[in-house]
């Protein structure tokens, strides 16, 4: 067989225990496939037990990540290549592949025990079920015992080198340098030499095993041809590093301080961990004893003058939805991020999910209307952060970022942007303007509605606020019918004047016209963006859905059907129903998985096959 | 420097909204008092509440006021202290508010220590919602909710405070001028997480639940009134003083004149002896119970925040991350 | 002029202090009028301040009663007769009366300072601004402490007596008897001989002033045909108390104890104070420390094998949602309790509304779908309790039922219920079946798809529960995404079952089809069902929100167009456009007042007018 | 009479899902070996849990088990045991899951003296969402969320418990066999709130933080194991004591054989002393520290309820009200 194969993209799974060091090597491989200049997709799938039992399927830990050409949006359908650590990891992802693509099994992990603990009652590597595969069968485990032999570790240590060994192997077949991989194990492991030192060993002997006959011999190694990204500088970025990093640069461009308040909570922590390193940007975090005290606490930093941020998953919103209240009440600004996850209750803690919608635009007592965007890929988070703190301050209200646990963990290219090309985030500053301090704050901006910003240690500027009606003009506590109706409609405007800032609903992909356009929201851009391209029909995806763009009704009114694949029940399908009077078809998946694409071309032809 | 302020300063155009003959009005004017014989700037001030009829505070107080919900109010109020650690933060709350639905935030803003005042106006009862028990509310209190008497034992808010991890607790009557001014005072003073325990008096849904030892005419009997560093006296012409027995660990009145010298010192900072003083019935200890100085929360995190919150750089510095490249 | 007055029906408002025990007097009058056989309706509307400053317009405590020929469904639109005890009485009812009504003052409280404080430049008594209407006026208080003069009661404890005085009044111009008053008095204040008996005087020196020529000579007396009720024994009821008393009827039905785990909040905190005096009939009322612990308590209960019941407003069912989604995983019954009021946020405490219905429908992290319920009127609470338990024990589910504020404190005449007519409520016990104890707590009825209700203590069948996702054939945790997909069906299928269990929508008034029909849901159904008749169009009042009844669709269809009053923006509209594609018109008032019939009326009036 | 059942009878067919190496593989041991030796039924036993790592522990004991939602058991199980009172009904629980997001039910749980054997599984990190550090974690904690160093003081279990107006407070270390089955066995027997601290060690995320008095070679200096009635000794050969200073009000380590008569009986319902105790650093104190019986929360609601939630009347008594009329 030829020793070079050429192809467009490449999808890799790499499967183990939840200690095999997976998402580590995952993401290692990642980075030094993108500095290789290819574009690529990730998806680490791990349980939501911190280490699982080793050998059990419950436990298998994986990351999938596709790399190739642009425009790769999802971390692929199935896998061409799969490396499994041990029985169990192979048992779950055997039903993923296609026929023929490449299988390379770690023999020491295929134990009897672990072969009975996956399940298996015979050995799959003889009983034929790999038998549409191509397989290679290394001793990794022993391999790699054998290149640290003379650092003198403990057989658990050296084995723990196991995952940079393999990391080696994948890096000679996809023809990438050792370099960034060696780099970091330098700075991660400089406080133990020793292990740093066999970790770069097992990575070279593993790269070195490729070389040699043994593999070289069996298999080819993939060439790829570079990306075409646009021009630029750019990072392996997840959802949550880019939402952090969005975050921080509103608070530069509003030129306030940023304080964070959340509580851990799976899958919304990382972006919690990850503010704690941008402080010098003027940025605190403060983990709070539950989720309704951090948004309180959110809260008060608002009202203190900084713009106040909190965040969690599904759970732990529904926790905040009574303060929430406060917050429309008393009309401050306030960003909360939402990581969507598996759910009801707990649920699917560390499985993704978009099933918060309801919940964000419809989830609270009384009428309560706030603002309600959502990103769609890990690199957009930046951007959307950006917006949801500008709408907040703008019109002096909380807002609502919907993001999910896909997004949360997935990697992928990401071109810097150019912070100076931003629009400075302008706060509602007190006007002085006549009248007592009350009605001051209470005087909002004609067009966006939002009042001033008035905060404790501003001179001359004392006033009251709370949660009860207030008069309209005068901002004191009132129960008069008449202003309670007034000050209903004034939310509701406040929520409409949103409309007349945001942009106009762009076309993804299609024309602007025709039979059927799929809509989307969120993290389900990435295959419907490839389901449209592959089967050519127009795809919208929305990032404002509370108000949705001006134009949209327009828009889709020029299409004889709509289809909305969603990764919940149905709850996009309700909001375009209730607010532009459509009648979409829904496509509904609520499996803890991201969409595969040829799911979505197959509902596509199917719709399409159907007489509109 | 600046004009003193007088009481009529702190005071707001909005009309009082409490029963007539409520604890709550006292208390409303020695606080009034009490900020501008410390010099409090109102625009440095806050009032931050949660939800009830003491919960109405802010409204009365010419400074920024913060109504919010209910039992919320520490949470709240840390996050204003961290962003504005300058400020002079109160907080007013019910033992509704605070120990019923609040309980947790109260427990974290006193662990954590954050610079807070905390005016706790216990009137055993939940007043704005028309008088069902509360959790400080005895055991057999009727009540439109426990109509034969409710079966709860009670908490103790200057037990939980200590256990909490308190580091300032003082307790006061409504109507006591003096006595409420002093601690008042002090909780300003103090730089951290103060609970201040206000008896009021509700005189609506639970009159006189504190005349056993309010009523003026046998105060001297049954009120202590604790200053640090002093002896323990009470009754008339101060005859009597408290001593603590080694062999059952508790305390017990003895004759000041007879025995002066067995009579115990006021010490603070004795976490034993507040537990034994918050317990004590006849007489009921008021001022100062316990106050042990310690860095402030906010203080505490803006030392541990490498720019104390500033932005020393740019958000340009950060976009790159670990590794980056670059195309064409 | 003539000294008896023919009428259908007559609307009487008595507006004092907060201290004037306005609220009392309101509902003794209300009894002496229902035991005089008349159909009635009141309006208790009273501050958010326990006892307002006296003399100010906030302050002001009022009762409204409508009484007269059936069908009276609602307190009518503006008082014939109001009894003002002050100046800012006077002030916050004027607007509300129709040219020629009856005002009767209390003189002694139109002093100086009084006027001022309710913003009166001159005395309204003199500068004509009672023009239009037939004034009298009375020095109340005086004439009530001459009456109790022997009493030696201080000044103050005399004037309280005032409330009975006018009620004596009152019972003269409306022919009624003193005597279940009297009887009320004696038995409340049998405890303070000298009070009782000066209340009684006071009661008798009013009804004796009426007789007397100064009031005959100048006034009418009211003559009421009878109400044509049904025949039956008739109480008066309120929604509080007729909601506690289903809760305890559906424990009867069951043969179940009922726990109920409140915390108090305006207005749900009557149903709590009503629960604590039904013991005898097995329930038991438990204070929790705030609404989270409320619902949990009630959860654990129903695990325990009790009917767990829970009520709040608002703000704390905000506070519910998170535990709500653990009910639907863990499939437990429950019954959740909203007694909507003004929001958002603390909103209007005392005020009704009803915008909960979003957040009862929709407000939900995850996919989380449970029945939603509606009662109409007061009466109707006894009803919709039994039927909230009934679904909720039928399908393992938490069951919303909103009520609101109107309901909570408003009386009506009600039919005592022969409880014999009503089915038995069946739960789901345990049918043995094959399988671990495991599987058969997750074995489903096949039409209801409830599972078995098994609770501990039950030998033999110990199992784990929780909120995690679980395997639908063995009832253990899973992760397995086809799984979940099919619990998530499961759990929408379930929501579905109950459509099969309810009945078809019935129409209120009118014709089954044409050009207009009016739906409503809740309190509003006084004022639509009056507008209705009023106007002749056709009314659907729905009870159950979520699912809605099968036939719905299909009878709106059948109507060119649909009005929807509300009481909130529009929460009914978008379930309507969401749930059965329909376009209906929104008609909303939120203004923390009940719909007036003529406000109604000119809708549809316009709406007719309009070509359809 | 029923056979007696083994540690056996009280696992469940569930693989064991926590990391190798997890301390509360001991504690399950332990409590499965508690619940034979005890003679407790499956049937009539419930484990209510929260959320965290500690909390999956129902799924792992062959009785009923209830995984409910963060912070959240203590309320669920007063409702179980209100509609239940013969239950044995056990709370697990983290130092998250029941002082962070959990402390209010806690603190109420405590109070009533709801008839709950509550085990926090102390390990002072959140262990399920990967290590942040916790309301247990001591100033300066390093953890994901906290790379500079936790700021937050932290609550101590036993004196938050004790101020809570707790009846029952012990204490144990996972791998202690012996202490955790006494303090078990104690807690079970107990009829009222019990919380048993137990410390935990996370292997992954705060390794050996209780190293300093956990290990074995140095236990007998570091453990103080406490019996009621017996002498506070400790050290080699029980060498040493603890006495109280009655000056200092603190306690102090003796020579135990010098001067036995000055060694301190424990009396475990003495709440100062409790309080001194729990403070303790060397020798931590282990075992039963405080315990008061009294009449538990549902023994109360039961006494006070009419009918003891038994359906006496039927509703027809109720409908008519206090005047009800007939038409004809
Ligand atoms: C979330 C929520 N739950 C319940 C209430 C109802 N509520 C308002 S104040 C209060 C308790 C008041 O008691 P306390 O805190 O002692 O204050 P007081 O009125 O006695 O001064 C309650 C239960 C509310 N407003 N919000
Ligand atoms: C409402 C809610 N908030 C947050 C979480 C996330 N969460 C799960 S467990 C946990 C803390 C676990 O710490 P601990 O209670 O000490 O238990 P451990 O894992 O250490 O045993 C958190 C924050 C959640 N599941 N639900
Ligand atoms: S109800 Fe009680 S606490 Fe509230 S205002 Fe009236 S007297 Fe004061
Ligand atoms: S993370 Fe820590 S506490 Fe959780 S299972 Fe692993 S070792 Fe145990
Ligand atoms: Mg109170
Ligand atoms: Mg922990």
């Amino acid at each position: 067989m030829n020793k070079n194969k050429d192809v467009d993209s490449v999808v890799v799974r790499l499967a183990g225990d939840s200690g095999d060091g997976i998402q580590l090597m995952g993401s290692q491989f990642a980075v030094s496939t993108a500095l290789a200049g290819a574009d690529f997709s990730t998806f680490p799938d791990y349980p939501a037990e911190i280490r699982a039992p080793a050998g059990t399927t419950f436990g298998v830990s994986a990351y999938q990540i596709n790399l190739g050409r642009d425009p790769i949006t999802t971390a692929g359908d199935a896998p061409d290549v799969l490396v499994a650590f041990n029985p169990a990891a192979l048992k779950v992802s055997l039903p993923l592949l296609y026929r023929g693509a490449l299988v390379i099994l770690n023999s020491d992990g295929f134990t009897a025990r672990n072969l009975a603990k996956a399940g298996y009652e015979k050995d799959p590597r003889e009983d034929g079920t790999l038998a549409d595969f191509q397989v290679v069968m290394a001793d990794i485990t022993n391999l790699t015992l054998e290149a640290v032999r003379d650092f003198g570790l403990s057989k658990s240590e050296g084995g723990r080198c196991k995952n940079f060994y393999v990391l080696g192997v994948m890096l000679w077949m996809f023809d990438r340098s050792l370099d960034t991989v060696e780099a970091w194990i330098e700075r991660k492991l400089a406080g133990q030499p020793t292990i740093r030192d066999a970790n770069i060993r097992a990575l070279r002997a593993g790269h070195a095993y490729g070389e040699t006959q043994e593999l070289s011999a069996s298999i080819a190694r993939f060439r790829l041809p570079p990306a075409e990204l646009p021009a630029g500088t750019y990072r392996s970025i997840t959802g949550a590093e880019a939402l952090a990093l969005g975050i921080a640069a509103a608070g530069e461009l509003a030129n306030r301080s940023v304080m964070f308040c959340s509580y851990p909570i799976t899958p919304a922590s990382p972006m919690l961990h990850r503010l704690t390193h941008l402080r010098e940007l003027g940025v605190g975090t403060f983990q709070a004893e539950d989720e309704i005290a951090s948004i309180c606490a959110a809260i008060g930093a608002s009202y203190g003058g900084m713009i106040g941020v909190t965040s969690s998953s599904g759970p732990g919103i529904a926790l905040k939805t009574e303060a929430m209240g406060l917050a429309v009440s008393a009309e401050l600004p306030l960003v909360i991020v939402n990581w969507q996850r598996g759910g009801p209750s707990t649920g699917l803690p560390t499985k993704t999910e978009q099933s918060d919608l309801y919940q964000a635009v419809y989830g609270r007592n009384a009428d309560t209307p706030l603002p309600v965007l959502s990103a769609s890929t890990s690199g957009e988070c930046f951007d959307m952060a950006i917006e949801a703190v500008r709408i907040a301050v703008r019109h002096m209200t909380p807002v609502i970022l919907l993001a999910d646990g896909y997004l949360s963990n997935a990697a992928e290219p990401w071109r810097l942007p150019d912070i100076d090309s931003y629009e400075p985030i302008l706060c509602n500053v007190p006007q002085g303007g006549e009248g007592s301090a009350q009605r001051q704050a209470f005087t909002r901006h004609p067009e966006t509605l939002g009042r001033a910003w008035i905060t404790p240690g501003m001179p001359g500027l004392m006033h009251r606020i709370g949660g009860l009606e207030k008069d309209i003009a005068t901002g004191h506590i009132s129960y008069d019918p008449a202003n309670h109706q007034q000050m209903t409609d004034m939310r509701a405007a406040k929520l409409a004047a949103v409309t007349h800032f945001i942009p106009n609903q762009a076309i993804e992909l299609g024309d602007d016209t025709g039979d059927l356009v799929v809509v989307g929201w969120g993290s389900t851009y990435g295959p419907i963006y490839q389901a449209a391209r592959a089967t050519g029909v127009s795809f919208v995806h929305l990032r404002h859905l509370n108000p949705l763009p001006p134009n949209l009704g327009a828009l889709l009114d020029r299409f004889d059907r709509i289809l909305v694949p969603e990764m919940n029940n149905g709850q996009l399908a309700t909001l375009l129903r209730d607010k532009l009077r459509v009648d979409p078809l829904s496509y509904c998946k609520v499996s803890g998985q991201p969409f595969l694409i040829r799911e979505l071309v197959a509902k596509i032809e199917a719709v399409l096959g159907e007489a509109s | 420097m600046r004009a003193k302020l007088s009481p009529k300063d702190f005071a707001t155009s909005q009309e009082v909204r409490w029963c007539p003959g409520c604890g709550d009005y006292a208390i409303l004017k020695a606080v009034q008092k009490a900020l501008a014989d410390v010099g409090a700037r109102p625009e440095s001030t806050a009032f931050v509440s949660g939800i009830g009829c003491a919960s109405r505070f802010p409204y009365y107080i010419e400074s920024y006021g913060f109504h919010t919900i209910h039992g919320r109010a520490p949470a709240i109020a840390t996050g204003l202290k961290l962003a504005n650690p300058e400020l002079d933060v109160w907080v007013v709350t019910g033992d509704g508010d605070s120990l019923s639905i609040g309980g947790n935030h109260l427990m974290h803003a006193l662990r954590r220590n954050v610079d807070l005042k905390i005016l706790l106006f216990n009137n055993e009862i939940y007043g704005l919602t028309k008088g069902q028990y509360s959790p400080t509310s005895r055991v057999g209190t009727r009540s439109p909710s426990s109509p034969t008497g409710s079966v709860d034992s009670p908490v103790s808010p200057g037990q939980f405070a200590l256990g909490c991890g308190a580091h300032f607790f003082a307790r006061a009557i409504d109507t006591d001028k003096e006595g409420l001014s002093h601690v008042l005072e002090k909780a300003h003073a103090f730089r951290g997480a103060s609970l201040t325990e206000i008896f009021q008096n509700c005189i609506v849904y639970n009159e006189d639940v504190f005349g056993s030892f309010t009523d003026r005419a046998t105060a001297a009997d049954t009120q202590l009134h604790l200053r640090h560093g002093e002896p323990m006296l009470f009754g008339e012409n101060r005859g009597r003083g408290l001593r603590f027995n080694t062999a059952t660990w508790s305390l017990e009145v003895v004759d000041a004149t007879a025995t002066p010298e067995d009579v115990l010192v006021h010490d603070e900072s004795n976490p034993l002896l507040a537990r034994l003083l918050i317990d004590l019935h006849l007489p009921v200890a008021l001022g100062v119970i316990y106050r042990k100085p310690a860095q402030s929360f906010e203080d505490a995190f803006y030392a541990n925040h490498p720019s104390r919150m500033q932005r020393t750089r740019s958000i340009r510095d950060f976009l790159a991350g670990p590794a980056s490249w670059t195309v064409e």
